[in-house]
């Protein structure tokens, strides 16, 4: 239990600290790199209370695909330092001030929230009880994902084909000056497309001279 | 019959109205005539009968207004008081469409003229023939119309447009009470038909009410409200203002309505509803005191106005005072004697100084007139005759029915009948210096018109000499005839239609009364001469020494400016300011302007919120949920 | 203390969600904070929907936070690929640039 | 075996995306016959629809749902679709977005509202959410040349993705909550007012009202309207609203409906708040499509108002208010399309002027529809108000039928506005007249609906009578 | 007979507005046709209703001619009928109607086609206003109204036409949306919107205060009512002359009839409780823009501020709840919708010509145009009310009907009858009498045929009711009395139930 704890404070700081890092930090590239080190912390409190399996996804679907996504982007838009103008500072502060009484009182009754629950005992992570771990978290979730949720499964998937169409739609651009190649035109070229016999008047050319 | 009386002057002023021009000038003022003639003709039959037989009869033409208790009939009322307006209305009427002809030759609106005339004959004449409040007022605002129309006939004149309509409104004001009596006479009576108010009045004469927090005697409010309606139509003191400018109208028209006719519907509305007005001892008196105040405020104006036809407006004005004073001593017969006498002289001198005005090519001012009268002998005779009648000269009909006034005031034996026979005896003495002032200053003398040759003063055409004539012969012989059958002690003719409580009757008058007046009136004939002939220098010194009372005569006692002051100006100042103040400035600034302004202003605040930075939208839309969610916490 | 409750990872999602609001309030600088602010949200839910998962010994929550996954992977592309043309277009992402619609 | 009979229209339509990408990709020229087929197969689906039994039923473990208002949704959705595409079709040829993806990511975006509405459960509705937006932010930004699309795509994801964020948060909160994520569940679990329970309510109201644009929660609606290619915008202001207020209904009145004490406050002051703003902002407005974002956000606002009132009545009348709303906006829309010169496309309000002159029949069509959108009777606008207030004074909520009726009169300006500027104002050069049929039969269609609605108002009530929910 | 006379009454002219909608062809064929469609729609309509005012059955009080259709399945019931009050509203739309048109077609220089359709479909509106029996029918008439009118006045109207055009809408609107809220909580405490039920049922005392508050913002801006009249002066005189003429005549009186129909009908209590109330306003509006009208400059303004003080004596007259005030009140608005309806046309006239409606660019015009100084003025004495006029008629039962329950209102009122009179002649003085103002007006043409015959007619009504306005009077009588009856025994059954 002490591990637990012990584990759950360490990691749960590290996850605040980077958290407030990423808003923070002004540089752009450390702000993802302190997401990705929020994933990675909280991926590894999931895997503490015994969900292993939404852990590790985390860590390949966020850290392996979303974080370098963003990465991605921000290098190749070099956005990376921006220079940050700050024609009013007073606006800033307002931001900052109400942002933070925005947030602090959205928090606060979060907590209120939270702390209106009423809890059944202790918080007994799954790992610890002996009944589910005869099978394993990624089992289970198989068992239903496949059976009780295959709609929603399958519209995750229509969910990833629009995503896919929709960046594709957006982001791809024909280059007019980028010369492609197409087998099947080449193939089919016809002398009679290919050439042309022109006559050519003489005297009538360019004169190199003028 | 009656209907023939009441409806030829109608048809003739529509055929001469609408298809004057197609039928010509001399057609339409022939018809027209023609058509007021007949109804003379039969007017003067009924007298007859009336006058013979006791001749009586309510005519009910149809339902006018019908709505719940309140029942209104258009009729025709033929009662011995209604006979005589008739036989007024009507006859005055024809002689004066004669004259109109004659007077009217070098206008070219003939047609419209005629029909205005028959039209006002008419209208006259359901006045005088409803048996009800309500065709009463009818006609009264009816003739008040026709008056507005003839006023302003020559509607090129700005004076005249102003006087028409300054005549039309201050008869507003008269009718407003009017109206308002008519109002507490159906609500109190549940009728407005003459007989059944009158009826009841006994039994309702002891009622007091509550009328705008004030108590007071049905009957006397009644009355009074009545009386103010009369005091416009015959312009009394206070609403007298009109009628010395309706003068700038045609002299037919002034003749016609403003002598003869409209004006003295005020005295006949008096006498009409003599049943109510008997009950009221108050309104009675108000009606002397205010007859008395006007006849002797007139005559004061009258002695030095220079306008021919206005001091004889003045003089009219004067003489409805007399009528008016009569009938509030409760000598109503003697105010509708006078009424019948004076239509005749008061006519007689207006078509007079008709003629006198056509032969000085529409000249009006007695300054620039005089020593005329051989050049035009048959005018000046008529003017004469009517000055001798107006002025009460003995056995002229002015003589029988001004003195008749004055001795039954006196006989009255009231305090108010002593007052009002003082000053009746002063009015008249008044009223000898003025017309003569006229006559002389207008006649003889020396001949002071700049514009005309003295050689172009030629007599007006016989068109217009003999109607005056028929007249002059009127307001000779009316009094002697009529004296006994109107005012006579043992007189029947009246019948139902007058009401006396205390018949005052008039057997022995002291002969100094009987004697003073014709005696003053006679005296004064030299004392104007001397004044105005003779020795001009007395009064012009009189004049600077009191040049206050002067000019307080001379602009009518300032009636005109206290009214322009008092009601004109604050009522175009306050339309101003309801105007651009209230509506535009307030309601419209605060109202439908403001609220669009503030929606506007509104709009731009929401439209600023819209900044278009991301952050600022999330800001909104957190701020929102943040919101939300402390609300229900608390909630 | 010692005892780890459900309370204290839902607490830890909590802190995480409000600093991603705040993360969306202070960014002055890049489209692609925001988009971590919110990806920063979207793992509070995920921890969030986990413990309460695990606390309540049944798997739907699991089952949720895989299909978030899922969708905020689809969405991180299509975003990104909007910021993409976007800065083609402009040639900047800065926050403070992009209000040419506004009113 | 069953149960794909009853998504057979779903099935359907995910087939027919997949099998006109496959065209798209391979078929040179493919976008026309895509286009074609894509309007065809709404079509289809129609039919396929309304071959449905009209018993509720409930399919993979109680957490999808076919009953009369999702029917009715989903044909209320195909209907409208239809006409948008139609009456785009003009305008997709003549800008630089007809590309065959266009027609497909439209129709994925409506195979994400089908989920939408037939969702019983939180985890499907979040997925047809999802799948619906995400084709949204690629519409949105459809136009990539075009700097202002591309703003509208990127301002729309990121106000989205908070607010998706936020309604995962509150979803994530029911579910720990009741311990579930079916509708049913949790309407049973929730009985009473817990504070955490409320608060995932709050939550998922915002993330809902973000969609159907409601105030606070509305600031994308006239920058991505504005910004978005016309054709989009229409598509925006009609179909997802759809879907979003399908899924409002379902979420207060099914899992949350015991707690209509707690959400009815919030309802009220999201409806009041949209309706004021809905009217005042638009009154400066110059550019037609954002003074349409507006107008949109109002007349959320009323739909809403029906919601509030927490009977079948009211559902029921946000129902019609929201088929009136579309069959104007349609016209609405279709007019926009047509304010087209030489084959360019104008969107400023002052382009309209003097269009009486021009073009009397297209200056009537818009009179009728703008009246309407005022809410004036007798048009079908007014009724749509009509039945909200109706609903709204049964439960005696006077304040909110006095706010909205002023607000009514308030954006009556700016209808007004237009209308003067069409009728009033001196003309302006003509525009093109060679509208495409598609378009033209659109605005005919639903201008003359607008028009001759009071002739027969029963035609809607008595379609929507069997919606009864609660 | 079955035969639905109503509808047709209301219809007929919006068919003819579909056919003119539909006609196609030249500009100059399209107009020809359009007019005559329009004359003959309007015309035939209004001999229609000439029938029907013969077939009327004055000896009950009942609704007739009452036509019953399911419309919104379940609650409300398309239902039209009249009874004693309407028909002569009914009468006056399809007399008025046509003469629009004719001014219309004398004036209006473009877009006919247009204008007459406005026109005929304003006459459709306006009829249901006056036949219908179901409270929300009523409104939709009443409210749809605006739409025309709003074109009217914003496309034909003049210079500052926009504004005044939103004014009107927008103020007339606000006035009746709280109309529709009231109408609502209606159904839902009586259960029905029906009328002639309604008329029937007895709401509880205590709604009836608000629901008649509802009614009255609703009314006191449509009449209008001070303080806010503000709108019809500017509507007046931006409008072109025929739609001055349908705002003056007729949508003016719908708002009289409203009152009539359901303030009285409906909120007994409550109309007992604000008649004071309507009184003040009432008498300010007759003072308070009799003294404005006093100051106008513009002829169209004056009339307009004329027509607000007219109708304040409507007002008081229906709240006066006696015989002869109603009466009175009723008679008062066919005659103002008439008198307003000539003057109106007779500035249309001197503005077709001059195009300027200062009183000041004016000024002799009798020296040219003599006939139309004789028609003007017989409408100027109308409008101040002279005995013989129809204006008398229903001015002096006002009076006499609020008289017998305040006498201070009733004095009041009558300063506005001498106010009434001094503006009107001065108008008429200005405009009419005097020396030929300018060189320019010198061309300016008399009357011609249409418009004496138009002008004509009005002048023979008004003649006529003026002094023989028995067949108005008999009309109304029965439904009066019933309408008074009914009130006061709802008043007393509250009174009663207040005092157990």
């Amino acid at each position: 239990m002490l591990a637990h704890s012990l584990f759950f404070y360490f990691f749960s700081t590290i996850t605040v600290l980077s958290a407030v890092m990423v808003i923070f930090s002004r540089n752009t590239v450390y702000s993802v790199f302190f997401l990705i080190l929020v994933f990675v912390t909280v991926s590894v409190l999931f895997i503490m209370i015994g969900a292993e399996f939404l852990g590790m996804i985390m860590l390949i679907v966020y850290v392996g695909a979303v974080a370098v996504l963003f990465l991605f982007v921000v290098m190749m838009l070099n956005i990376v330092e921006q220079v940050i103008k700050r024609p009013s500072r007073k606006g800033f502060i307002n931001n900052i001030s109400v942002g933070a009484i925005v947030g602090g009182i959205i928090f606060l009754e979060l907590l209120v929230a939270i702390g209106g629950w009423k809890y059944k005992g202790g918080f007994i992570p799954l790992s610890m009880d002996k009944n589910y771990l005869e099978i394993s978290n990624t089992q289970q979730l198989g068992n239903i994902l496949y059976t009780d949720y295959i709609y929603l499964f399958q519209v995750a998937g229509m969910i990833l084909l629009v995503a896919m169409i929709g960046a594709i739609t957006l982001t791809f651009q024909k280059k007019p000056n980028v010369k492609r190649q197409s087998y099947t035109e080449q193939i089919q070229r016809e002398k009679s497309s290919a050439v042309s016999l022109v006559d050519v008047e003489s005297d009538k050319g360019v004169k190199l001279d003028d | 019959m009656e209907y023939a009386i009441i409806f030829l002057p109608l048809i003739g002023s529509i055929i001469s109205g609408f298809f004057g021009k197609k039928l010509g000038d001399n057609y339409s003022q022939i018809l027209t005539s023609l058509f007021v003639g007949i109804s003379a003709i039969l007017s003067l039959f009924i007298f007859y009968e009336v006058l013979t037989q006791n001749y009586s009869n309510n005519k009910s033409i149809y339902t006018w207004i019908s709505s719940g208790n309140f029942h209104v009939n258009w009729s025709i009322n033929i009662d011995p008081l209604t006979s005589v307006m008739l036989v007024v209305v009507s006859l005055i009427s024809t002689i004066i469409h004669v004259y109109s002809i004659g007077y009217m030759s070098h206008d070219k609106h003939k047609p419209r003229f005629m029909a205005y005339l028959s039209l006002f004959t008419f209208a006259m004449l359901t006045l005088i023939t409803a048996d009800n409040f309500l065709q009463l007022f009818f006609g009264w605002e009816g003739v008040g119309l026709c008056s507005y129309l003839l006023i302003g006939f020559w509607y090129k004149k700005p004076a005249a447009n102003a006087a028409a309509i300054k005549a039309f409104i201050v008869n507003r004001v008269g009718d407003f009470g009017f109206a308002i009596g008519i109002f507490l006479i159906f609500f109190y009576y549940g009728t407005v038909n003459y007989n059944e108010v009158f009826d009841q009045t006994g039994l309702l004469k002891e009622k007091e009410i509550i009328f705008l927090g004030i108590e007071v005697n049905l009957i006397t409010l009644i009355c009074l409200l009545l009386f103010i309606g009369a005091m416009g139509k015959s312009a009394q003191i206070l609403l007298h203002t009109w009628l010395p400018d309706a003068m700038e109208g045609p002299t037919p028209v002034s003749a016609l309505i403003h002598a003869a006719t409209m004006v003295t519907a005020g005295v006949f509305l008096v006498v009409r509803c003599s049943p109510l007005f008997e009950y009221s001892e108050v309104a009675l008196n108000v009606v002397a005191i205010i007859g008395m105040v006007t006849a002797f405020f007139a005559a004061t104006v009258a002695l030095v106005q220079n306008d021919i036809k206005k001091i004889v407006a003045y003089s009219t004005c004067s003489q409805l005072g007399y009528m008016f004073f009569a009938a509030g001593i409760g000598a109503y017969h003697v105010a509708i004697f006078h009424l019948f006498t004076h239509a005749f002289f008061k006519a007689l001198l207006f078509l007079g100084s008709g003629c006198v005005i056509h032969s000085f090519n529409d000249e009006q001012d007695i300054r620039s007139m005089g020593g005329v009268w051989k050049k035009i002998p048959m005018t000046y005779a008529l003017m004469l005759i009517g000055t001798l009648a107006l002025t009460g000269f003995p056995f002229l009909s002015g003589y029988y029915s001004k003195d008749a006034i004055i001795e039954f005031a006196y006989l009255k034996g009231s305090t108010i009948g002593y007052y009002v026979a003082g000053v009746g005896i002063l009015t008249a003495l008044l009223t000898a210096v003025y017309s003569w002032r006229l006559i002389f200053k207008t006649f003889h003398g020396k001949y002071n018109n700049k514009k005309n040759q003295f050689s172009s003063i030629k007599e007006s055409s016989l068109i217009m000499i003999i109607p005056s004539c028929l007249l002059a012969i009127g307001a000779i012989l009316s009094g002697v005839i009529f004296k006994e059958i109107f005012i006579g002690n043992d007189t029947l003719f009246w019948g139902n239609s007058i009401l006396f409580l205390n018949l005052i009757t008039h057997e022995h008058p002291p002969t100094w009364l009987i004697t003073l007046t014709p005696l003053l009136v006679i005296s004064a004939i030299p004392l104007a001469y001397y004044l105005f002939i003779k020795n001009l220098l007395i009064l012009r010194i009189f004049i600077q020494k009191n040049q206050f009372l002067y000019n307080f005569l001379i602009n009518k006692w300032y009636f005109d400016e206290l009214y322009n002051f008092i009601f004109v100006e604050p009522a175009k100042k306050v339309g101003l300011f309801f105007w651009k103040r209230g509506d535009v400035n307030i309601i419209d600034r605060y109202g439908p302007d403001g609220l669009s302004k503030i929606v506007k202003i509104i709009s731009d605040k929401a439209v600023n919120f819209q900044t278009g930075y991301l952050y600022h939208y999330a800001f909104v839309m957190l701020i929102g949920f943040s919101v939300l969610l402390t609300y229900l916490i608390l909630y | 203390m010692t005892e780890i409750s459900l309370g204290h990872y839902l607490t830890l999602a909590a802190i995480i969600f409000s600093l991603g609001i705040l993360g969306i309030f202070l960014n002055r600088k890049n489209v692609i904070i925001i988009l971590m602010s919110i990806e920063l949200i979207l793992l509070a839910v995920n921890i969030n929907l986990v413990s309460f998962s695990i606390y309540l010994q049944d798997l739907v929550g699991q089952v949720f936070t895989m299909f978030i996954l899922t969708v905020a992977a689809a969405e991180a592309s299509v975003g990104l690929a909007i910021i993409v043309i976007y800065y083609k277009n402009k040639g900047s992402i800065n926050v403070e640039q992009i209000s040419s619609l506004k009113g | 075996m069953q149960t794909i009979i009853y998504i057979l229209p779903e099935l359907f339509l995910s087939l027919a995306i997949m099998s006109l990408l496959m065209v798209g990709v391979f078929v040179k020229k493919g976008s026309k016959i895509v286009n074609l087929f894509s309007i065809l197969s709404l079509i289809l689906l129609i039919a396929l629809i309304l071959n449905q039994s009209d018993t509720t039923i409930k399919i993979f473990n109680g957490s999808y749902i076919i009953d009369n208002l999702s029917i009715f949704m989903k044909v209320l959705t195909l209907i409208f679709c239809f006409f948008v595409l139609l009456a785009s079709r003009d305008y997709v040829k003549n800008t630089n977005i007809d590309k065959m993806e266009y027609p497909i990511i439209i129709l994925t975006s409506t195979l994400g509202m089908f989920l939408m509405i037939s969702s019983y459960d939180l985890i499907i509705f979040y997925l047809g959410l999802e799948l619906q937006s995400l084709s949204l932010y690629i519409l949105a930004a459809f136009n990539r040349e075009d700097a202002k699309s591309n703003e509208a795509g990127l301002k729309y994801f990121v106000l989205s993705a908070l607010a998706s964020g936020l309604l995962l948060y509150g979803s994530s909160l029911i579910y720990g909550f009741t311990g579930s994520t079916n509708f049913e569940v949790i309407a049973a679990n929730l009985k009473e007012a817990q504070v955490g329970a409320v608060f995932g309510i709050v939550f998922i109201i915002v993330g809902l009202a973000f969609k159907v644009s409601l105030v606070p929660f509305h600031m994308w609606t006239p920058d991505v309207y504005e910004g978005a290619p016309t054709s989009v915008t229409s598509f925006f202001a009609l179909i997802p609203k759809i879907a979003a207020i399908t899924v409002f209904i379902r979420f207060m009145y099914v899992p949350f409906v015991n707690l209509i004490d707690q959400w009815q406050i919030i309802i009220l002051f999201l409806s009041i708040a949209s309706m004021i703003l809905g009217a005042v902002a638009a009154i400066g407005q110059t550019n037609i499509k954002r003074l349409m974002a507006y107008s949109t956000i109002g007349h959320m606002g009323y739909a809403l108002a029906g919601l509030a009132v927490g009977t079948n009545q009211g559902i029921q009348s946000t129902i019609i208010y929201l088929t009136i709303y579309l069959a104007m906006n349609l016209g609405a829309f279709s007019c926009i399309f047509m304010m087209k010169r030489e084959n360019v496309f104008y969107e400023n309000i002052n382009d309209l002027s003097g269009l009486s002159k021009n073009h009397p029949m297209l200056a009537f069509s818009f009179l009728i529809i703008l009246f309407s959108l005022a809410g004036i009777p007798p048009l079908a606008g007014f009724f749509a108000k009509f039945y909200i207030f109706m609903s709204v004074i049964e439960a005696e909520m006077y304040a909110l039928a006095i706010i909205g009726l002023i607000t009514t009169v308030i954006s009556a300006f700016y209808y007004l506005r237009i209308i003067k500027i069409i009728y009033f104002d001196k003309s302006k050069k003509p525009f093109d007249t060679s509208y495409d049929w598609g378009l033209k039969s659109s605005l005919i269609l639903s201008s003359i609906l607008v028009l001759i609605y009071f002739i027969y108002p029963s035609i809607l009530t008595n379609a929507v009578s069997a919606i009864i929910i609660y | 007979m079955n035969f639905p006379i109503l509808s047709a009454i209301i219809f007929i002219p919006l068919i003819g507005a579909l056919f003119i909608f539909i006609t196609r062809g030249s500009q100059k064929n399209v107009e020809k046709n359009s007019k005559y469609v329009a004359i003959f729609s309007s015309l035939t309509n209004f001999l229609l209703s000439v029938f029907l005012w013969f077939s009327f059955d004055m000896t009950t009080s009942n609704f007739q001619f009452v036509e019953k259709k399911i419309w919104m399945e379940g609650f409300i019931n398309f239902q039209l009928g009249i009874d004693g009050i309407s028909i002569l509203f009914i009468l006056l739309t399809t007399f008025i109607a046509p003469i629009c048109i004719f001014s219309g077609i004398q004036s209006i220089k473009f877009k006919l086609k247009e204008f007459l359709i406005a026109i005929l479909v304003m006459e459709t509106l306006m009829l249901g206003v006056f036949c219908s029996l179901d409270l929300v029918i009523f409104y939709l008439f009443f409210e749809g109204g605006l739409i025309p009118m709003f074109l009217i006045i914003g496309i034909w109207g003049g210079p500052k036409r926009v504004y005044s055009a939103f004014k009107f809408f927008l103020f007339t609107l606000l006035g009746s949306v709280l109309m529709l809220i009231a109408i609502i909580s209606i159904y839902w405490i009586t259960g029905t919107t029906d009328v002639i039920k309604l008329l029937d049922s007895k709401i509880i005392q205590e709604y009836q205060y608000l629901l008649w508050l509802a009614f009255f913002s609703s009314f006191a801006v449509k009449l209008p009512m001070w303080p806010v009249h503000t709108w019809l002066p500017d509507a007046h005189v931006e409008a072109p002359t025929a739609g001055s003429v349908i705002l003056a005549a007729i949508l003016l009186k719908m708002a009289g009839y409203g009152f009539i129909r359901f303030s009285l009908g409906l909120f007994p209590v409550a109309s007992d409780y604000f008649a004071p109330l309507i009184f003040t306003l009432s008498i300010v509006a007759i003072i308070y823009t009799s003294l404005v009208a006093l100051m106008q400059d513009d002829m169209k303004k004056l009339i307009a501020y004329s027509s607000v003080a007219h109708m304040g004596f409507v007002t008081i007259g229906i709240f006066s709840l006696t015989k002869q005030g109603l009466e009175g009140s009723i008679i008062q608005m066919i005659s103002h919708g008439l008198i307003s309806a000539a003057l109106f046309l007779c500035v249309g006239v001197v503005y077709d010509r001059y195009h300027s409606r200062m009183i000041s660019s004016y000024g002799g015009l009798v020296n040219i145009m003599p006939k139309y100084a004789l028609v003007f003025m017989i409408f100027t004495l109308a409008a101040l009310g002279l005995p013989g006029t129809s204006g008398f008629v229903g001015e002096f039962l006002v009076l006499v009907g609020i008289f017998q329950i305040n006498v201070l209102v009733a004095i009041l009122a009558s300063l506005g009858v001498i106010l009434a009179a001094a503006y009107m002649l001065w108008l008429y003085r200005r405009v009419i009498f005097g020396k030929l103002a300018s060189a320019e007006i010198k061309e300016m043409k008399d009357l011609n045929t249409t418009e004496i015959y138009v002008f004509a007619s009005l002048a023979f009504l008004i003649l006529f009711f003026g002094v023989y306005p028995e067949p108005l009077f008999e009309t109304v009588n029965i439904s009066v009395n019933n309408l008074i009856t009914n009130y006061q025994d709802n008043l007393n059954f509250h009174l009663a139930l207040k005092n157990n």
